[in-house]
């Protein structure tokens, strides 16, 4: 085991590193910007390194700096924690070429899972369903309705160049398809200067599943079951949940073997996830592979008792993964919200700034993860996140009564958090059925806001 | 009215919108931040001289956090005590005084610098970076030891003015 | 179901009182002394009722004062949680006179077991093991010698007439039994105007295993595994946990079921929990029965998944107990600290005052009971616990770990508190074996304290 | 500290609760509200007339807790705004203004009590005690209407001395 390792973040998920190693008597280093100099969490560690200055790219996502304060404290290993650098396959290059461990997946594994089209193309090769489409670029008009008569309507136009949803269009019959292409290329052409398009079919209302998986460097690779993140908005998780009130047993079985299936072909180790989008006939996607540990990974730890974060940094070691597959078992059920300092009513604008009152709810079946606290200051620097509240009970129901009940319990102010928004979700009747998808929040929840907030 | 003024090419809109929504809530009238090359100065409201009957505090200084346990408080540059400022560390990594062991010291506590005189280095990343002084004035003291650790924006020499 | 019900009582046993109603869905009023007025969770409850002053006597002992705002808020049924009126058979009757159900067992079982002989009596119909002695009042010295070499040296002399430690003598042999039988009559005859003396079996290093229980009016009846309560200080626990470290399995099986019998034979329902000493060869002896919820409840709630509070409501309102023994498993292991607002340096002086500082631990593992957060005030009118810190683990080895961890992280300020005292104990190897009995605080943590502290 | 004065049994405390808020944020000295029955009135920070250079809220004072929900805020006997002290419910019960439904008052507003005066009854407990004035003055508002609940401490009459 590795004698001191260094954490590569801030926030909940610094703390949550730093709560591991304390529990496995692993030195730990704290590396902070000029804006976190004050963060409570740092007195945990047992060294904290000053790295820059406020902004991101001064700091935390300064991979020389970062390097630098791992060799001035003799770290053996760094913890990227997620976002920033958890995900550059460069930065986890470097580290491991200045013979510091990257407490994550290989380097190669990292950059193949990253790039669509590869990640894809493994996707294929382990028999793991994609979305149907057109298989790269379509040449015109008359292929494209070719395409989606093989696939069925109603299908999505997609630009090659483009991204994040940008220079997408639905058609939903030959004449809106063909309408709709010649925009999308004109489009295209304009925004990307590339006119390619692409064809997939468009699954309608989808819901977000995701597989926990976990394996060691020899090959032993697991899932720890899914994961429903369903509940976004603008494709930022609000609320996950296993286990997923969505999906039948059987395609639970299917969704997390194909999981397992693509990670051991893709020769993963470490901890990671992966995404598939599901549609109401419980056929399910691959979306893509998060190559890091995820905000929500204590759901996953309640159901199934088993610590991720410990799990990686003795992965990262060299240590066997002694569990087995058939050792894992679901539990109950977990539900986490995401407490963001941002006002919903206001087109969720981030909402920084000075904590007086924080009274954190307990009791039972209750995990708060929260780096916050009383007289802390939410910086306006980072995400908003300021806390994961989760619980943990035999049954949905029973879970949903209890975060019904830790929402209201929980007091932040007097910045603006999204514990309102949550407790309208938790008393909606769609999502007390588990009848959601990504859109729900968007179409059910905030009617209007779509057009409110366009402009932030 | 807010008076704003940027002296920056690299500014980022989101956030001067995201701090002058944060003076006004929080009733503050001036901020300012250096970052790297960049510098943002935010004023709002009335001047000092014009005294309010009620003036609000910054909220932000009213919660004193004991900061962590391993970095020295960063004394302010404009403590009352001397007319002391900082030679700071731009970059975490190794501090040396002298250029090669066998060499004297780049400069001695008492000595008086020149804005572009190398005061030490700092090694980062296998890279020996030459640190400048940056402003005129005399070496008060020497706060870094050699091969020391130095971390982002500590103090390494304390400077007077000439 | 009731569908109102007032928690007469306050800080963290009230909150949890009230987080069990909102999570049944029943509504629940708060009452609360002038020194409560702003506390934090008195918001959580659906009405709150200032019921006296701030002493105890004029407040939550003001039986009067409770059952008027009882019958000014409507409500079907009191809680009286522990501590106060929680033991009071008068006042349960009083409660069921005025037609408003008392949450906890019948009146006459109360009395019952709130009376030492009836207690002992039906203990030993019940065939529970009773501690040794001479079976009511010895005559003389020679009677005492008889009794001392029928049960074994050493022994306890006891006045009839003391309590809580005072007109006790211990003797080895009996020599020093027929000095202390004379020093002690004297003593005994000044002291409590009544010289009668009885003989007990001194159990020497005893430990602390008490066994939870639950039945419902219908004469189900079941426990729930037990709870070792050994780390005490002058008879206040500290440490409290399941499974016991100190006993083996068939000694646990032996003390559940003896206390399932005894309580069965007093026609017990609701939760309550019987209470034994252990020697080193795993003799138990009945100690007492506690007719009401107990502060260290959480770790059976932990250990087993059961809702203890809930239960106490259900079988208030005429529910019976769905829980049959076999339903009920022991699961991992789970310690709970008591931080207590005192001073351990200064012979446990209580600190009260306004807390400024608080940061509650969390992460894997972590429950925490309180009342308190940054911004309350700890009041001098009452007990000093502020916390409740427990931590649910597979192993105890588990669980000593992620305690020390947990304690490391609890800022509680400017206030002094006993998180010092609880970081020593989990450091020390007899603890860390499961080596300690009720003298052990005292004994090794504290020495020296003991007449620094007598003053108290 | 905050002075928060509630002259009349029906408020809201969450919209208390939102105008604390309110104040802080926009560092608001005093509100006012009438509003049909109730009156609100809002204080917090020094009063206007000591100017102090620079004036420091005590930041636990800005972290107002509005007390139980169904328990109006105790006004304080000190308050500035009058003489007015109140004659305060010495246990939980019933209050009660007259000794039967057919008989008058034992006081109205405007009438002068002496300390023995039976102003009211409160049953508790199926037993209907005669609360006496306890004081001299002139009694200036009910404060609680016929039949309603009364908890601890909870002011019955305001009253103002002679």
């Amino acid at each position: 085991m590795f004698n001191r390792i260094l954490v590569a973040n801030r926030g909940e998920i610094a703390l949550r590193v730093i709560r591991a190693c304390r529990e496995l008597g692993v030195e730990v280093v704290a590396v902070y910007s000029r804006a976190d100099r004050d963060a409570a969490y740092l007195n945990l560690a047992n060294d904290a390194v000053c790295i820059g200055a406020e902004a991101p790219a001064h700091s935390y996502l300064n991979a020389a700096a970062i390097l630098s304060a791992a060799e001035i404290t003799n770290v053996e290993a760094i913890h990227p924690g997620y976002g920033f650098l958890s995900e550059n396959p460069t930065f986890a290059q470097m580290c491991r070429d200045c013979r510091i461990e990257f407490i994550g997946p290989s380097s190669d594994a990292m950059r193949k899972l990253g790039n669509k089209v590869e990640a894809k193309l493994l996707a294929k090769a382990a028999r793991v369903p994609l979305v149907p489409g057109s298989d790269g670029v379509v040449a015109d008009e008359d292929e494209a309705v070719a395409v989606a008569e093989r696939i069925g309507y109603p299908v999505m136009i997609k630009a090659s160049a483009g991204g994040g949803g940008r220079g997408m269009r639905t058609a939903h019959n030959e004449v809106s398809l063909r309408t709709n292409f010649r925009n999308a290329r004109v489009e295209a052409e304009n925004a990307f200067k590339d006119g390619s398009l692409y064809i997939e079919k468009l699954v309608e209302r989808p819901r977000h599943v995701e597989v926990q998986l976990l394996g060691d460097r020899k090959g032993n690779l697991i899932h720890l079951f899914e994961r429903d993140c369903s509940l976004q908005r603008r494709h930022q998780k609000l609320v996950e949940e296993s286990p997923s009130p969505h999906i039948d047993r059987k395609t639970r079985d299917r969704l997390c073997t194909a999981a397992v299936r693509l990670a051991k072909a893709a020769g993963y180790y470490s901890a990671g996830t992966c995404e598939f989008i599901v549609d109401h006939e419980n056929n399910f996607y691959f979306m893509e592979i998060n190559a890091r540990i995820q905000v929500e990974h204590p759901v996953t730890e309640l159901v199934t008792g088993v610590d991720l974060v410990k799990w990686q940094i003795r992965i990262a070691a060299g240590e066997s993964l002694s569990l087995k597959q058939t050792d894992v078992a679901h539990s109950g059920a977990a539900i986490e919200c995401r407490i963001n300092a941002e006002s919903p009513d206001d087109g969720f604008r981030p909402c920084p700034g000075p904590v007086h009152d924080f009274i954190m709810p307990g009791g039972p079946g209750v995990r708060v993860d929260t780096h916050a606290h009383a007289g802390c200051t939410v910086s306006p620097y980072y995400d908003s996140m300021v806390a994961k509240l989760l619980v943990h009970r035999p049954t949905r129901a029973d879970a949903l009564v209890a975060m019904r009940r830790a929402l209201g319990e929980f007091v932040i102010g007097p910045i603006r958090t999204t514990i309102p928004l949550h407790q309208t979700i938790f008393e909606h009747a769609d999502f007390v059925r588990g009848d959601v998808d990504t859109g729900f929040i968007e179409r059910e929840i905030m009617p209007g806001s779509r057009g409110a907030s366009s402009g932030g | 009215m807010p008076d704003t003024r940027l002296h920056s090419m690299e500014i980022d809109t989101d956030k001067i919108k995201t701090l002058l929504e944060l003076m006004v809530q929080h009733d503050v009238s001036r901020i300012e931040i250096a970052e790297g090359e960049s510098r943002i100065l935010l004023r709002r409201g009335h001047t000092p001289s014009v005294i309010a009957p009620a003036i609000t505090p910054q909220p932000f200084a009213l919660a004193p956090n004991p900061g962590p346990a391993a970095a020295p408080a960063a004394p302010t540059a404009s403590s009352p005590v001397a007319e002391e400022t900082f030679i700071r560390s731009p970059m975490v990594g190794t501090f040396y005084t002298a250029p090669d062991p066998e060499s004297p010291a780049f400069v001695q506590s008492g000595e008086i610098v020149t804005p572009d005189r190398v005061v030490c280095l700092i090694e980062a990343m296998k890279v020996f970076n030459e640190i400048k002084a940056e402003v005129s004035g005399r070496i008060t003291r020497v706060l870094v030891k050699n091969a020391q650790a130095v971390e982002y924006d500590q103090p390494l020499f304390a400077i007077v003015a000439t």
